[in-house]
């Protein structure tokens, strides 16, 4: 059974300096791949390759098997990203901001309400997300990945703002993604206490 | 002599145009050859002094 | 969690979503559908100002001048179409989600012309009334306006797409989008300036919807493309 | 004929190829410019209407038609630049921008010198193609707007590779509406410019100015093709050998 999804010979340039070169990795369903490198090492600009936000110099990414390019439809249905910035309009409030989230992908709307208890968010739903703080806009961001169907997350840095209560929430979070099955791309240079299938690439 | 260059009255029209004409292509073939130059010494210039750090 | 993708909602629902939100923003943030719409009624009546009260004088030019203003009113709110979900992410999540992006990019730009370009065709008349222009013409206004703002947004949308990642985008953006502006404009303000001398006006109105029609049909696939390419 | 255009999309292959073929275009655009100018400007008899005036036509309608050819060259070669990702097409409508904004322009000056004795004024709104000459020379100056306001190569290539191929859509909608504005008011009765009607003396002069600033407009692009390619492929490894060995300035 080949992997869910699989990077062959990636090679990226910044300007003229070599990002990465032929670079392989394989992720498989209910496996979690763990992207290090210092900072400016490219591990955005890998998460953002995969995804199809930007194009690699060279190389392909095969979903299920087949290349990606041509067929991104079936990828993005079970893609969920979760990236430095939220995602969502400030101006609206968290119910107007899902609302809109829901006509993009779909979502099993029974679970919103414990999804937002669960995230601390419950009694902030009125509020235009202008005036949360940093880390309750991450947990916002959050709300997305757990009410989200996709299989896959990729998550870039998920721990900047977020408190020690909620670092452990993102370990849980994620844990119980690979429990059920799903895999994720997770880019970070701090450490992740994850039980489960993990895998390594590392950017110099 | 005269009389074929004054162009029956519009000759400050006919040879303003055809000056105006040999300006611009002066300056295309002329702006090509020196960007195509310069481009070269730049990417020479470039190659040692990567060969001198590597 | 199925080991199949899960279902992706259909086509209209992302685009009435798309275009219910940002008509939401709108009306939470007011400020941005009134400053085109003051602007348009500021700069027709500098033109009475400047050229005096005289009204033979103003029924001639008014067709011109409502125009020029609507077209520069139109393009002062383009800039801003995709600027606020570059820099807060949603157009990440847009370029990400199942939807075609095409339909999400027909979207928003119609849901840009419900915000700014409707609002110029509604008070139109204020303005055409204020320029002594006749009747019919007012309608005639009405109508290319309708088209008019309606390919603006379309095409703007391309431009805006263009230049979102850039951080001084405004000026150029008008000078992408004003040479394409210019059969809308010419079509718009000549087809007015015609009724007022009761032309026939069916041929340009006709050109007008062709060019709308043409618009609806090809600038979504522009603006996808290029909203890929700024966003890399 | 396919395995020639697919060598030729290669750089290096075209570098070399390039600058084989500029020197035979250079040469033949002279000979041509050389008999058509001298033609035009002694040979070729008056006109009855505008006297020695309409000698202009020698170099108007030449840029007038390169400025429309050379943004048709920027839309195809941006098409094949997105739809096949060839970045060497990217790199021939960089290079054509620039060369057709000129003839643009020059067909604007000409035009414009060649109205004064006629109409009286530099500049006649009711000469559509003037009109029309100077929206292509906007959307000239727009596409190289973009280009210059974006810093990396490859998302200027086709970002501006879109731009070209929607003002190329509005081309003929441009022309068609200013065609249709200037009609609206009976402008002064335009001149029959050049085509079958002219006597045979002052038609080839014409033919040969035309043939001979297209091969000038080829050269002059391949050459500016060429910078482009060595400037985009500085860090690849043939451009490294032909510029250290040889160090001629080929």
């Amino acid at each position: 059974m080949n992997a869910l999804i699989s990077g062959h010979d990636l090679c990226l340039f910044r300007g003229d300096k070599c990002l990465f070169d032929s670079l392989e990795f394989a992720l498989n369903p209910g496996q979690l791949l763990i992207v290090e490198g210092s900072n400016g090492s490219g591990k955005t600009s890998l998460l953002r390759g995969i995804a199809g936000l930007l194009e690699f110099e060279q190389g392909e990414i095969h979903w299920e098997g087949n290349p990606l390019r041509g067929h991104y439809q079936a990828f993005r249905a079970d893609l969920t990203w979760f990236a430095h910035k939220v995602g969502f309009k400030d101006d609206l409030n968290l119910l107007e901001n899902l609302r809109f989230e829901q006509s993009l992908h779909s979502f099993d709307e029974g679970s919103v309400t414990a999804v937002l208890a669960r995230l601390g968010l419950d009694l902030l739903t009125e509020l235009p997300l202008r005036s949360l703080s940093a880390g309750q806009q991450r947990r916002v961001a959050l709300a997305r990945m757990l009410l989200s169907k996709g299989r896959v997350w990729m998550m870039d840095e998920p721990f900047t703002n977020l408190d020690s209560a909620g670092r452990s929430l993102v370990d849980a979070v994620l844990s119980e993604h690979l429990a059920n099955g799903g895999s994720a791309i997770v880019a970070t240079h701090q450490p992740l206490e994850i039980v489960g299938d993990v895998k390594r690439v590392s950017l110099s | 002599m005269m009389e074929v260059l004054s162009m029956g009255g519009y000759g400050s029209f006919v040879w303003s145009a055809y000056g105006l004409t040999i300006i611009v292509l002066a300056v295309c073939i002329i702006g090509g050859r020196m960007g195509h130059t310069k481009t070269i010494n730049d990417v020479r210039r470039r190659i040692r002094t990567m060969e001198v750090k590597s | 969690m199925t080991d199949t993708a899960p279902p992706v909602p259909s086509l209209w629902s992302g685009f009435i979503g798309i275009v219910r939100r940002d008509i939401l923003l709108a009306w939470k943030r007011p400020g941005d559908v009134l400053n085109p719409l003051f602007f348009f009624a500021m700069v027709s009546t500098l033109f009475p100002l400047a050229l005096g009260p005289s009204s033979e004088q103003l029924g001639s030019i008014g067709p011109g001048v409502i125009w020029v203003a609507a077209l520069l009113a139109a393009l002062l709110s383009l800039n801003s179409l995709f600027v606020s979900d570059f820099e807060d992410g949603s157009l990440d999540q847009l370029l990400l989600s199942p939807q075609p992006l095409t339909v999400l990019a027909l979207g928003k730009a119609i849901g840009h012309w419900i915000v700014s370009g409707l609002p110029l065709v509604v008070i139109s008349p204020l303005i055409a009334i204020s320029f002594h222009m006749p009747d019919q013409s007012i309608k005639v206004m009405a109508v290319t306006l309708f088209f008019g703002t309606l390919s603006l947004s379309l095409f703007g949308s391309i431009g805006a797409a263009l230049t979102v990642g850039l951080h001084r985008g405004t000026a150029l953006l008008s000078l992408l989008i004003l040479p394409l502006a210019m059969p809308v404009l010419i079509f718009g303000a000549r087809t007015v300036s015609l009724s007022t001398s009761d032309d026939a006006v069916s041929a340009g109105i006709y050109f007008l919807a062709a060019y709308c029609m043409l618009a609806l049909t090809l600038a979504p696939f522009a603006t996808a493309a290029a909203l890929r390419i700024s966003n890399e | 004929m396919w395995k020639f255009f697919h060598k030729l999309a290669s750089p290096p292959h075209f570098y070399q190829f390039a600058g084989k073929v500029v020197p035979w275009f250079a040469f033949t655009a002279i000979a041509c410019i050389g008999y058509g100018g001298y033609a035009g400007l002694f040979v070729a008899p008056a006109d009855y209407q505008q006297g020695d005036a309409f000698r202009i036509i020698y170099v108007h309608v030449p840029a007038a038609y390169l400025s429309m050819m050379g943004y048709s060259i920027m839309a195809i070669s941006a098409g094949i630049g997105l739809i096949w990702r060839i970045k060497l097409s990217h790199a021939v409508t960089a290079a054509a921008a620039p060369l057709g904004a000129w003839f643009t322009f020059l067909a604007l000056a000409t035009g414009s010198i060649w109205g004064k004795p006629m109409w009286g004024t530099w500049w006649e709104w009711g000469d559509p193609r003037l009109t029309s000459e100077l929206l292509l020379l906007f959307l000239y100056i727009g596409y190289m707007a973009l280009r210059a306001s974006i810093d990396d190569i490859a998302k200027a290539d086709k970002a501006s590779a879109v731009l070209a191929l929607v003002g190329a859509v509005n081309v003929p909608i441009i022309h068609y509406s200013v065609e249709w504005w200037s009609s609206l008011h009976q402008g002064p009765t335009l001149v029959r410019e050049g085509g079958p009607g002219m006597v045979s003396d002052m038609l080839y002069p014409l033919l040969a100015m035309i043939l001979g600033f297209t091969f000038l407009f080829g050269a002059l692009l391949l050459g500016r093709v060429r910078t482009e390619v060595l400037f985009r492929e500085r860090r690849a490894k043939w451009v490294r050998e032909m510029l250290l060995d040889d160090g001629g300035t080929t």
